[in-house]
């Protein structure tokens, strides 16, 4: 069936509220108002208060209240009208969800699913444009996903809601109205720690996640139009991370790439080229480079918002370098 | 009150032009409250607020074509175009922003009423928040330490009945908010905000008590947004009904100045209409003005991150 | 409560004797708290509290050698020595610990009234917290909800007049911390927990409320610790006078319920004696039993982290 | 003067207290009960509750309270008990505190201090050893400094007060006995974004800050043993961070390893390792290793709590790998 990301991730909640009678939905505006990127719309007319809970603006609160629900075995889908509000949540997540399960010594899990849009999106100034998932990767007892296909969306984020642990879901804003395909299968799921390979290519690796996937496609596509065959390998999920397959296009292109959103210093991708170099070393024919979002808090005017955001061009620029 | 909302006009009109981009929040119907307010209020008095931050920018006495830039992404905007619609700053006006983390300015509040109180001034220090902000943990924790400690600081709750599509019952408890102040033997009340008149006699008596106690107070300012809750809310039948509007509108506290006006002090209404055909005159100047003007220039994107040394460069 | 003092006696001498580390606190004084309280729930009714929490978890019928265990890191403990004193756990005894996080447990805490609520159960939920936690933002959000949602869960704040160092009065705006559920139309009151019987007669008119109306409530109980904050708390002239914990000593609940028994009900001394000394020699007997049991084995330190992965190893 | 790495914190701050009125310090349990760390000791009684104010546990809003003094022109110097805790006030440090001077257009400054022991301690369990700095060098906005020495940690604090952005000045708990000299200058001050040499070397380079840079200290005396000559690296500062310094003796020695105590994974020591390679990678004889925290939540049992921190014996494992 043809959809769109935001209509799949939509049609995977639904699935899993009918499926789990423990299963339900909390957050702000996401019930009468339909969810402020509309991802929610609909659900709280079919499915009731119960089911779809509307709260007050209170993070850290929502988020406590829904591991505490998950403790006694509830199934939370928490939605975060933007990722850059998880930030007041931080410690719930990390300091308390994380660590239930290694602190009780395995006696309690916590099933809760934190969901919403993380990147910048247009203009939304320094406050709101945050990319948290590589904060989150850090954080041993999470794990976090970052889809960038209709058909990821849908099938990893049935995954999280059947997933034990807590689980960070992370979606572009610039993804919502993508368009693609979702099997007709209620059951279908996909295993978390699988790159994909988008793109086969034998002279480099771009490696990106989540909107940047998409960044990178468009660059080897460039680049195939010079003659250089670019892989490009979208990590979905970065915690697990599957690094072998990352590994194994690398041990086969010699030179790689790392493509990321967040700020540059210190962002996922370092963990990424790090470990990349730690392991291909004898095969890398240039040092692993990077793209990342520029080191400044986003700023609100639309030029120099475009400039800290990594384009097709400043991929083609940095992959050029290494294929120099 | 009127060039207030002439300029909020003008602000939607740049955000469906294109002009303006990300969230964008107007003052419209709440007018009252932000005037009758801050004309009470000491010159060097510390101001701040949230996102919904125009009209007290205006109010404070900043360049309007200053603060339609910053709405535009301009580089002669108060914030050489770097804030945008929700984060208007002006030191020399003492207006410490223009807030986008619901909530999380008022902190920033009493920390204001703090520096005053260490300071030995004489200023009081004002916290607009909305009805949905009075739901954020850090706010009570900052009433307690501003009670515990004597400051000198004013939160005004802007209650305008909703926090984005969720309508005050179904995010507070206690509709009544300014009782939240209760549990931190804080002076609390609730006051009318669609009267200017109301709102400045109340807060001039709030305000001298505060000044002169140095005992924090928590006041609910009741009001109503006409408008949606930004400029990209287009569907506002999914919390609220137009009649409920229409209805509300009869309490508009422009009307409501105007009627008094004519009708108590005999003021002619073609002066009235006069303002009013002025006020949007100058504001429609004032688009075409920061319309015209330049965006910032790209290594902008890289200053004001230090006071002193420019972050690593590049992607 | 004399088990759970003779417990206690026992934690700091492991503290002392170096068989534990980090952070230990003892309830000594404040027990007619957690038994007159939680002598008044239903079994089934989750429990939750912050790091001082050994009390709640030897009453609930945890095994004291598996907590002592867990106390000293072994692997017999309730969570096999990977919590220690400030994290025990038992999901047999409905028991959710056991936090370190000052005052971020009264959100899991409302989310098990929550979950109570969703499942259509008829438990009650029970949070306890300390003073110095009802300075926590988290617990106004949570607060908030609970009325806003009808959760069967009740705050017990277990004021014993210090956070850490900090005299009630130095850390809160007014000191009647119950007044804080005033703004959130919730049941509030304070009462007496140095006395067993009468905190198990308020507990239980208050939770058979709860449990009935399904409306949350924050309870003050008053009560004193007499022991520093933590075990290595060494110094507490710095917060109290030495006057001050002896006239405490006074209101002693164990000595007010030995002359009870004695006094009211002709309990032969010998029998509270003989009871003090099975209770001393118990403990003494869990103390040894525990530090006999081994220690976690290495590779338990990969395993729980998640239910079904292990983490990335090594250094 | 010989002193210790605690009392030379205290006296960099009795110091700037006396040089400027609008320095003060905020904090929990900092007065009357002198610190729980006893890094205020005294000074309650010295400069009186104006100066020195206790608070309630009420993290976000205390680090809010002093960013709004700050802004008006104040000097907080905030306590957090633990590092740990100012996950709470994280809203307020990277989203407000942080982005001030950029959202207003360089109107207002925040001359904040955020200072504290970050890391493990002796059993503090899995909620209370996190290691922060790591997460704060990735956010443009603040400075973030890790002295390791009792010298640095009077330097770099009055640098820190002096400073006109925020600083987050983290403190590890095993450091606090250090015994080292500090001269007898109250202007004495040590600028940020510059690395200390702390042991010369030719084979191969560590990389650490804070207490690890003792642990790399320590196993570069091993290795000198071993007749291998190890440069250790203490970088002091990792926001800014002089990476000149760092290439400069990885271009010498061909060779380096990166120490750190917080989690391994997505640690500020990616950060470091990616840059080595991407600079250096000419000069590299074996791939950029890493010593990191072990990936898991902090277990309270001291058997397994010391598997977590490396020690001499994992940097020499790790060292002595690169060197085969
Ligand atoms: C911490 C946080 N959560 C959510 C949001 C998204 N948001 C922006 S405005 C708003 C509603 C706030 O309502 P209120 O405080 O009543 O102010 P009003 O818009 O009515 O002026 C919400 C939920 C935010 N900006 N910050
Ligand atoms: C968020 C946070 N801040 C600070 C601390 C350090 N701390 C541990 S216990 C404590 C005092 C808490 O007092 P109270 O809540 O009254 O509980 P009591 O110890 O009296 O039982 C403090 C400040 C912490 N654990 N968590
Ligand atoms: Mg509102
Ligand atoms: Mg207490």
């Amino acid at each position: 069936m043809t959809t769109t990301y935001r209509d799949a991730l939509r049609q995977a909640m639904v699935e899993e509220i009918e499926r789990d009678e423990n299963v339900f939905l909390i957050g702000e505006d996401i019930g009468r108002y339909q969810g402020t990127f509309r991802v929610t719309q609909g659900l709280f007319e079919r499915f009731k208060q119960h089911r779809v809970l509307d709260t007050p603006i209170s993070e850290p609160g929502i988020v406590g209240i829904a591991t505490g629900a998950a403790m006694m075995g509830l199934r939370p889908i928490v939605e975060m009208m933007t990722m850059s509000f998880s930030i007041l949540a931080l410690d719930q997540i990390i300091n308390h969800a994380a660590k239930i399960h290694y602190m009780s010594g395995g006696q309690f899990k916590v099933p809760i699913v934190i969901r919403g849009p993380g990147g910048a999106a247009n203009q939304l100034s320094a406050q709101h444009s945050h990319s948290m998932e590589g904060w989150y990767a850090h954080v041993p007892g999470l794990k976090v996903v970052a889809p960038s296909t209709v058909e990821d969306a849908y099938g990893m984020l049935k995954t999280a809601v059947r997933d034990d642990n807590p689980v960070i879901f992370t979606e572009n804003p610039g993804l919502y109205s993508l368009k693609g395909e979702i099997p007709d299968d209620k059951e279908f799921t996909l295993p978390f720690g699988k790159c994909a390979i988008r793109h086969e290519g034998s002279d480099i690796t771009l490696v990106g996640y989540s909107r940047m996937t998409h960044v990178c496609a468009e660059a080897a596509e460039a680049l195939d139009q010079d003659g250089v065959s670019a892989e490009v390998i979208d990590v979905r999920s970065l915690l697990p991370l599957d690094a072998e397959t990352i590994f194994a296009s690398v041990r086969k292109t010699n030179r790689a790439l790392v493509v990321y959103e967040d700020w540059k210093s210190g962002g996922f991708g370092a963990e990424i080229a790090a470990r990349i170099q730690e392991s291909c070393f004898d095969y890398l024919d240039a040092p692993v480079g990077r793209v990342g979002g520029l080191n400044v808090p986003m700023p609100y005017a639309r030029n120099l918002e475009l400039m800290c955001i990594p384009n097709k061009e400043d991929v083609l620029a940095a992959a050029r370098q290494l294929l120099a | 009150m009127v060039r207030m909302r002439a300029f909020e006009d003008q602000s939607v009109r740049a955000f469906r032009s294109g002009l303006a981009g990300g969230y964008l929040h107007v003052y419209t119907g709440m007018e009252a409250t932000a005037i009758g307010w801050l004309s009470s209020r000491q010159p060097d008095d510390p101001i701040i607020t949230a996102y919904r931050d125009h009209a007290h920018a205006l109010y404070l006495g900043i360049d309007p074509v200053v603060c339609m830039a910053e709405i535009m992404g301009r580089a002669k905007g108060t914030s050489k175009g770097k804030g945008g619609s929700m984060h208007l700053y002006s030191a020399d006006h003492h207006f410490y922003g223009g807030w986008g983390i619901v909530g999380g300015h008022t902190a920033l509040g009493a920390g204001l009423g703090f520096a005053i109180k260490y300071k030995g001034g004489n200023q009081v220090a004002h916290c607009f928040l909305g009805d949905g902000a009075a739901n954020a943990g850090v706010f009570f924790e900052v009433m307690n330490m501003a009670s515990l400690w004597d400051l000198p600081v004013i939160f005004i709750i802007e209650n305008n009945e909703f926090a984005m599509g969720t309508r005050l019952e179904f995010h507070a408890a206690d509709p009544e908010m300014h009782k939240r102040a209760e549990g931190f033997n804080m002076h609390h009340e609730r006051i009318d905000g669609m009267d200017v008149i109301d709102v400045r006699r109340d807060a001039q008596r709030i305000i001298s008590n505060v000044r002169e106690t140095s005992r924090p107070a928590l006041i609910e300012v009741m009001n109503y947004r006409y408008a949606g809750h930004g400029a990209a809310d287009n569907d506002q039948t999914l919390y609220r009904s137009q009649q409920e509007v229409e209805l509300a509108w009869k309490r508009d506290p422009v009307h409501r100045l105007a009627n008094l006006l004519t009708e108590q002090y005999g003021v002619n209404k073609q002066i009235l209409e006069k303002i009013q055909r002025e006020a949007e005159e100058e504001m429609e100047g004032v688009y075409d003005e920061a319309a015209a003007s330049p965006k910032p220039e790209p290594d902008e994107v890289y200053s004001d991150v230090y006071t002193d040394m420019q972050p690593e460069r590049g992607h």
